[in-house]
C-alpha cells in the first residue's frame, strides 16, 4: 500500500521559535528526513497538515511558513490544555530541536491565489490565528509574486504587545513601502508606541476600499463576529469575505466524518471558505 | 447471461460449498448467537445460519473493523522506527447477505474510494471480497422496524451481489451477477446446473421481491435532502425528536452506512499502535475541539447531524440518501427512536 | 396485574391538569413509538402533548435520565415506578435536582416487560418493588400482594461458582462489549461530563474495543455506581450486545446494602454511602 | 526460579509512608517485592488505580493508610475504608482473589508493624501464584 494518506512522513525539528511572552506559542521548523517526501510536499499557503508524535496522536495545524521558502515548514502551536488536555500540542512544545515527528499532508484547500491575482488584498488577523495569514502574506510579498497582487493591506491585532506573533517580520513588513502594515494591541504597556484598539474598530479606522478588494479574516469567534459588519459596512460582497474555519479534525482528508458541516467537510472542502459559501452551510460549527 | 450461470445446491449440501469457499480464502457467513445473528468468519461450517432476518451488527466491520492499525511502534529507550501495518489480506468470500447490506456496500464505496482521496484500507478489504447475496424469505413477512423498500430496494435485488443466491425448496439457486462470481461458480463442482424452470423461479423471486413488503412512503433524494435543509434550524421539530434519544452510539454502531471514525494513539508495556476505531457523532466529545469550543453540546443537535447527514448532505455530496432501510438502529434503540417516523415527521414538519 | 389502561388515563388526565395549570413546564412520559411494542420516552410541553402520551407494559425506560437535560429550576413532572423514583430519590440526595421542582406520577407496576425480548422483568430489575418510593401523585392501585421478592436471588448461582469460572464468565462477557457507551447514557446516575473513560489526560483505559479496555470502563463504572444504583436495569436493557451488567451491579448493591445497612435511593433524607461514613464502620469490611 | 510477586504499596503521606521510613531507619528487615507510592492521604486512592494496577502486572496491590480517627484530614480514610471496601468486593465478584488487594492502618511510629504486614502480605501473594487474570498480555 503506498500512498497511504494515512502514514506520516518523518521529519525533523529544526528549529524552535518561541514566540510570545507567555511561552505557549511556538514555530516550529520541520525539515523533511527523506528528500521524496519533500518534493511531494507542494502547497499553497493556508492549507494545514497533521503533526503527529507516536503515543500521543495528531493535530490540525495551519502551515505558517510559505511556500517561497523552500527546504522546510514551519508551523506555529499553541500549547492547548486549558480546557480540554491537548496531548500532542504540549509534548510538542516539550520537545526540542532535533527530535523526530510525523507529519501528513499538505490538507484542505488553501487560500484562492488566482482568485487573489490582481486584487487590492485586506488581511485582517488576531491573534493566534494570524498563522496561515502570515504564509500567505509572505507568499505575496516574494518578488516573483508581488507584482500579481494588488495593494496589500495588514490589520493585525493581539491582546498585549507580547503576543504578538513574527515581531521581526512585522517590524520589516511595517519597513515596507509595497504593503501597508497596521498593527494593533488591545492594551499597550510602558515600551509600547503603536496602535491601541480592537481589530474591529482599526478597521473602522482603515476604511479599506471595497473596490477590486477582497478581505481575508482570520482571528478568534469573537473577533469575526465583530469584524464582519465592518466590511459589510464597507460594502464588501460576501463572495469577498474569505475566512478560515475552524472545526474537529482527525483524517484530515475527508473521511472520518468529524469535520462534517452540510455537505461539506471542513478538512477537505475547507478549511479555506468564503462568507457567501459559510452562509450555504447549516449553523452548526 | 446465458441460463448455464445458474447452478443450484441443496440447502443441506451447504457445507460442501463452505468448505469449498473456505479453502480458498475466508469465509464470512452468518452465525446465530444468543439473541439474533452476526456475520463472522466461519471455522465450522455447521455454524452457518441462513434462516435470519437480518444480523444484529451491520457487516461493515469486514471491511471496516471497529479497530484498524495503521501504524505499530515501539516507545521508551529502545524505540524502532514506526512501521506501517501491511494487510496480507486472503480472498475472502461474504456469504448471505441481504440485499439491502449489499447496497450500504455501494455507498461506502462512494465515500471511502469513488470520491476524493481513497481510502487503501476500506479498497483492499473491498477488492479481496466476494459478496454472495442472498434474497430475503420473500414466504414470510419483513421485520416491522425494516423500511428498505422506502430507499428503493428490493428484497430480491441481485445488484451489487457478485453471486446472487435464491432459496428454491430445499435448494439454494445461484446465479453469477459480475464476471468474477461467475467464473467462481464454475470453478466451484459440487454445484449442479439449474434448469430452465429454476431459471423460471430465480427471475420471477426477484420480480416478487420488487412488490412493497416493508413499511414504505414517497422519498425522493432531492426533496427530502431540500426539506432537512429548510427544517435544519426548526429546533422544535428536532428537540422533539430527540425527546427520548439518550445520545448513546448503538445507532450508529450498528448502521450499515455509517463510517465516522477516530485515529487515536495507544499503548500498552511501550507497545503502541495508531490506530482508527468507530467513532459516533452522538457522543458529546465527538467535535469537542482543543479550545473548548464544541459546536454540539444539546442531544438535539447531534441527532441532527446525524440524520441530515444521512437524509441530506450525504445527497448533496455523493448524490445517495446514506441508509438503506435495514432498521437496525430501530431495532437496537434502548428507547426504541425510529428514524423512519423521524424522516416521515420531517416530510409533515 | 395492573391496570395499565387505567394508568394511562390517569397519566393523561394529570398530565393536561398540570400543563394547563401551567405548574410544570414539561411532563415526561412515554408516547407510542414504531409499534404498541416500541413505546418512546416522551416530554409532553403542552395540553395537545398530553393526548399523545400512552402506558402499557413496554413502558419501562427509567425517565429520571431526562432530568438533568433540562436546566435547573424547571418544573418537572414525570411519571416514575417503583426503580424510577428511586433514581429520582438519588438525584436528589445528589442535589442535582430539588424536590420542589418536580412531581412525581407515581405508578404502582408489576409486569413490566422488555420490548426486545418480551420477558417480564419485574424480579429482575426493580429492585424487588413494585410501588414508588416517594410520589406525589398516585396513578394506580398500590401493589401489596405476592410476597416481597429479594432483588438479590438471581445472584446466588454467581456466587456459587468458583472464583476461575467466574473470572472466565465476565471477561467473555465483556470481551463482547463494543463501547457504544448505551449503558452509562441509559443510566440515570451516569451524569459526569466529561465521564472518566472520555478523559485524555490521565487516560484510564484504551478508547478501542479490547479486552483490558473494556474491563477498565465496565470495573470502574461499577465502582462509580456502587452505593448509587437503583436496580433499573436499563443498562442492560440497553445493551446492544447483551452484557448482563445488572448482576454485577446488584452484587455490588446488595454488598453495599450488607456493609452499609442502606440501600440507594430509599429516602430522600439518607446520605449515599459513598459520600458519608461512620466512625464505628467495622474494619472486618476491608477482610 | 522461585516466583517472586511484584506488590505496588500506595501509602499514606502522613502515616503509613512515614512508618516506612521508620521501619528503613531503624534497619528493620522486609521484602523488597514492595514498589510503594505515595499519596496525601488513602481517600485520595482513586479505585481505578488499583484495577489498573493488576491490569498492568501487579500481583498484589497493598494500601496503607492512618488508623481510623488519625486522619491528617480527619475524615479521609474513614471515607477511603469504605470506598475500599467496596472496590475489594468487585474484584472478588469479577473473580480475582480479594486477598490479593489489602488495606492496612499503619501510623508514623508503627514501623515494626509496616515491615510485619509487608512480609505477610509478600508471602500470601507468593503462595497465591503469579495474578494473571487481569494482567494485560504483552
Amino acid at each position: 500500500m503506498s500512498n497511504n494518506p494515512y502514514i506520516p512522513m518523518p521529519v525533523k525539528i529544526d528549529k524552535i521559535i518561541n514566540e510570545v511572552d507567555t511561552n505557549d506559542i511556538k514555530t516550529f521548523r520541520l525539515t523533511f528526513l527523506n528528500k521524496e517526501d519533500e518534493e511531494k510536499f507542494k502547497y499553497l499557503p493556508g492549507q494545514f497538515s497533521e503533526l503527529s508524535i507516536y503515543g500521543k496522536g495528531e493535530s490540525p495545524i495551519g502551515i505558517a511558513s510559505s511556500p517561497t521558502e523552500p527546504g522546510y515548514v514551519e508551523f506555529t502551536v499553541q500549547r492547548a490544555g486549558a480546557i480540554v488536555p491537548g496531548l500532542v500540542t504540549a509534548s510538542l512544545h516539550d520537545l526540542d530541536e532535533g527530535a523526530q515527528i510525523g507529519l501528513r499532508g499538505p490538507l484542505g484547500k488553501s487560500w484562492p491565489i488566482e482568485f487573489l491575482e490582481k486584487k487590492n488584498i485586506v488581511v485582517v488577523g488576531g491573534g493566534f490565528a494570524f498563522t496561515t495569514l502570515r504564509s500567505l502574506i509572505n507568499y505575496m510579498l516574494h518578488k516573483d509574486n508581488r507584482s500579481r497582487f494588488g495593494e496589500i493591506t495588514v490589520v493585525y491585532g493581539a491582546r498585549n504587545p507580547g503576543l504578538l506573533l513574527y515581531k521581526e517580520e512585522l517590524a520589516a513588513w511595517e519597513n515596507r513601502d509595497d504593503i501597508k502594515t497596521i498593527i494593533t494591541v488591545d492594551k499597550g504597556n510602558d515600551t509600547w508606541k503603536g496602535r491601541e484598539g480592537f481589530v474591529p474598530a482599526v478597521c473602522k479606522d482603515v476604511a479599506p476600499s471595497p473596490q477590486n478588494a477582497v478581505a481575508v479574516i482570520c482571528g478568534p469567534p469573537v473577533m469575526i463576529k465583530f469584524t464582519l459588519p465592518v466590511f459589510y459596512d464597507l460594502k464588501f460582497a460576501k463572495e469577498n469575505i474569505l475566512t478560515s474555519l475552524e472545526m474537529r479534525m482527525k483524517c484530515g482528508i475527508g473521511k472520518c466524518g468529524r469535520c462534517n458541516v452540510g455537505s461539506k467537510y471542513v478538512c477537505n472542502d475547507g478549511p479555506v471558505f468564503s462568507m457567501a459559501e459559510l452562509e450555504e452551510l447549516p449553523r452548526d460549527f | 447471461m446465458s441460463d448455464s450461470a445458474l447452478k443450484k445446491i441443496a440447502i443441506d449440501k451447504i457445507n460442501d460449498l463452505a468448505a469449498a469457499l473456505m479453502q480458498k480464502g475466508t469465509l464470512i457467513a452468518p452465525v446465530r448467537e444468543e439473541k439474533g445473528s452476526n456475520f463472522r468468519e466461519i471455522k465450522n461450517p455447521q455454524d452457518i445460519y441462513l434462516d435470519y432476518d437480518n444480523t444484529l451488527l451491520s457487516p461493515k466491520n469486514i471491511f471496516f473493523p471497529q479497530m484498524e492499525d495503521f501504524v505499530n511502534y515501539q516507545l521508551g529507550k529502545d524505540a524502532t522506527p514506526a512501521k506501517p501495518v501491511e494487510l496480507n489480506l486472503k480472498p475472502a468470500f461474504l456469504f448471505g447477505v441481504r440485499p439491502c447490506d449489499v447496497r450500504s456496500f455501494a455507498i461506502m464505496d462512494t465515500h471511502f474510494y469513488a470520491v476524493g482521496i481513497i481510502d487503501p484500507y476500506w479498497k483492499a478489504r473491498r477488492d479481496a471480497t466476494t459478496i454472495i447475496g442472498y434474497a430475503f424469505d420473500l414466504s414470510k413477512p419483513a421485520d416491522p422496524a425494516d423500511f428498505y423498500n422506502t430507499l428503493g430496494i428490493g428484497a430480491a435485488d441481485p445488484e451489487g451481489s457478485d453471486i446472487f443466491m435464491v432459496k428454491k425448496d430445499k435448494e439454494l439457486l445461484l446465479k453469477g451477477i459480475t464476471p468474477q462470481g461467475e467464473a467462481l461458480l464454475n470453478g466451484l463442482t459440487m454445484l449442479a446446473a439449474g434448469n430452465a424452470a429454476d431459471e423460471k423461479y430465480f427471475t420471477e423471486y426477484v420480480k416478487k421481491g420488487k412488490e412493497p413488503r416493508t413499511r414504505m412512503m414517497c422519498l425522493d433524494d432531492k426533496t427530502i435532502a431540500k426539506k432537512y435543509e429548510q427544517i435544519f434550524e426548526n429546533t422544535e421539530y428536532w428537540t422533539r425528536m430527540a425527546d427520548g434519544c439518550l445520545s448513546c452510539g448503538i445507532c450508529t454502531f450498528v448502521c450499515p452506512t455509517c463510517y465516522c471514525f477516530d485515529i487515536c494513539d495507544e499503548d500498552i508495556f511501550r507497545q503502541g499502535a495508531r490506530r482508527r476505531i468507530w467513532d459516533a457523532c452522538m457522543f458529546t466529545d465527538f467535535t469537542l475541539e482543543a479550545s473548548g469550543h464544541n459546536p454540539r453540546t444539546k442531544v438535539y443537535q447531534r441527532l441532527r447531524q446525524k440524520v441530515c447527514h444521512k437524509y441530506s448532505f450525504s445527497v448533496r455530496k455523493y448524490d445517495v440518501i446514506s441508509c438503506v432501510g435495514c432498521g437496525r438502529c430501530t431495532r437496537s434503540c434502548p428507547v426504541n427512536i425510529d428514524i423512519y417516523s423521524i424522516v416521515s415527521e420531517a416530510m409533515k414538519a | 396485574m395492573t391496570n395499565f389502561k387505567h394508568i394511562e388515563e390517569n397519566l393523561k388526565k394529570e398530565a393536561k391538569k398540570l400543563l394547563e395549570a401551567g405548574s410544570v413546564a414539561v411532563v415526561l412520559a412515554y408516547t407510542e413509538g414504531m409499534d404498541e411494542k416500541h413505546p418512546q420516552p416522551f416530554a409532553a410541553q403542552s395540553v395537545a402533548d398530553a393526548d399523545k402520551i400512552i402506558f402499557n407494559e413496554y413502558c419501562n425506560h427509567n425517565l429520571a435520565r431526562y432530568i438533568i437535560r433540562y436546566a435547573p429550576g424547571t418544573k418537572i413532572a414525570l411519571a416514575v415506578k417503583a426503580a424510577d423514583s428511586r433514581a429520582v430519590v438519588v438525584l436528589i440526595q445528589e442535589e442535582k435536582i430539588k424536590r420542589e421542582d418536580l412531581i412525581l406520577l407515581g405508578i404502582p407496576a408489576d409486569g413490566m416487560k422488555n420490548s426486545k425480548t418480551d420477558e417480564i422483568i419485574d424480579a429482575k430489575t426493580t429492585g424487588g418493588l413494585a410501588n414508588p418510593v416517594i410520589y406525589d401523585i398516585l396513578l394506580g392501585e398500590e401493589i401489596h400482594t405476592g410476597k416481597p421478592v429479594s432483588p438479590y436471588t438471581v445472584l446466588e448461582q454467581y456466587e456459587k461458582m468458583d472464583k476461575d469460572a467466574r473470572f472466565a464468565f465476565w471477561k467473555e462477557q465483556f470481551d463482547k462489549c463494543i463501547r457504544c457507551y448505551a449503558c452509562r447514557k441509559a443510566c440515570p446516575m451516569c451524569y459526569c461530563d466529561p465521564c472518566f473513560i472520555d478523559q485524555s489526560k490521565p487516560r484510564w483505559a484504551v478508547k478501542s474495543p479490547q479486552s483490558h479496555g473494556n474491563l477498565m470502563y465496565h470495573l470502574t463504572r461499577f465502582q462509580h455506581l456502587a452505593g448509587r444504583c437503583i436496580d433499573c436495569g436499563e443498562c442492560t436493557r440497553a445493551c446492544p450486545v447483551d452484557i448482563p451488567l445488572y448482576l454485577f451491579h446488584k452484587f455490588v448493591a446488595k454488598e453495599c446494602e450488607e456493609m452499609f445497612q442502606q440501600a440507594a435511593g430509599m429516602k430522600i433524607d439518607d446520605k449515599p454511602v459513598m459520600v458519608d461514613f461512620r466512625v464505628e464502620d467495622s474494619d472486618k469490611i476491608l477482610e | 526460579m522461585e516466583f517472586e510477586p511484584k506488590i505496588l504499596g500506595i501509602a499514606c503521606n502522613w502515616c503509613t509512608y512515614t512508618g516506612a521510613d521508620l521501619a528503613g531507619t531503624t534497619r528493620l528487615k522486609y521484602p523488597q517485592n514492595l514498589r510503594v507510592v505515595r499519596v496525601m492521604c488513602s481517600s485520595r486512592i482513586n479505585p481505578s488505580f488499583i484495577f489498573r494496577a493488576f491490569q498492568l502486572g501487579a500481583d498484589g496491590v497493598l494500601v496503607g493508610g492512618c488508623h481510623p480517627g488519625d486522619c491528617h484530614y480527619n475524615t479521609g480514610n474513614l471515607y477511603a475504608r469504605r470506598r475500599l471496601a467496596v472496590t475489594k468486593k468487585i474484584l472478588e465478584f469479577s473473580g480475582i482473589e480479594p486477598s490479593r488487594f489489602r488495606v492496612e492502618w499503619i501510623s508514623a511510629s508503627e514501623g515494626n508493624k509496616f515491615a510485619e504486614v509487608v512480609t505477610e502480605f509478600t508471602s500470601h501473594v507468593k503462595s497465591l501464584g503469579p495474578q494473571t487474570k487481569f494482567k494485560i498480555k504483552e
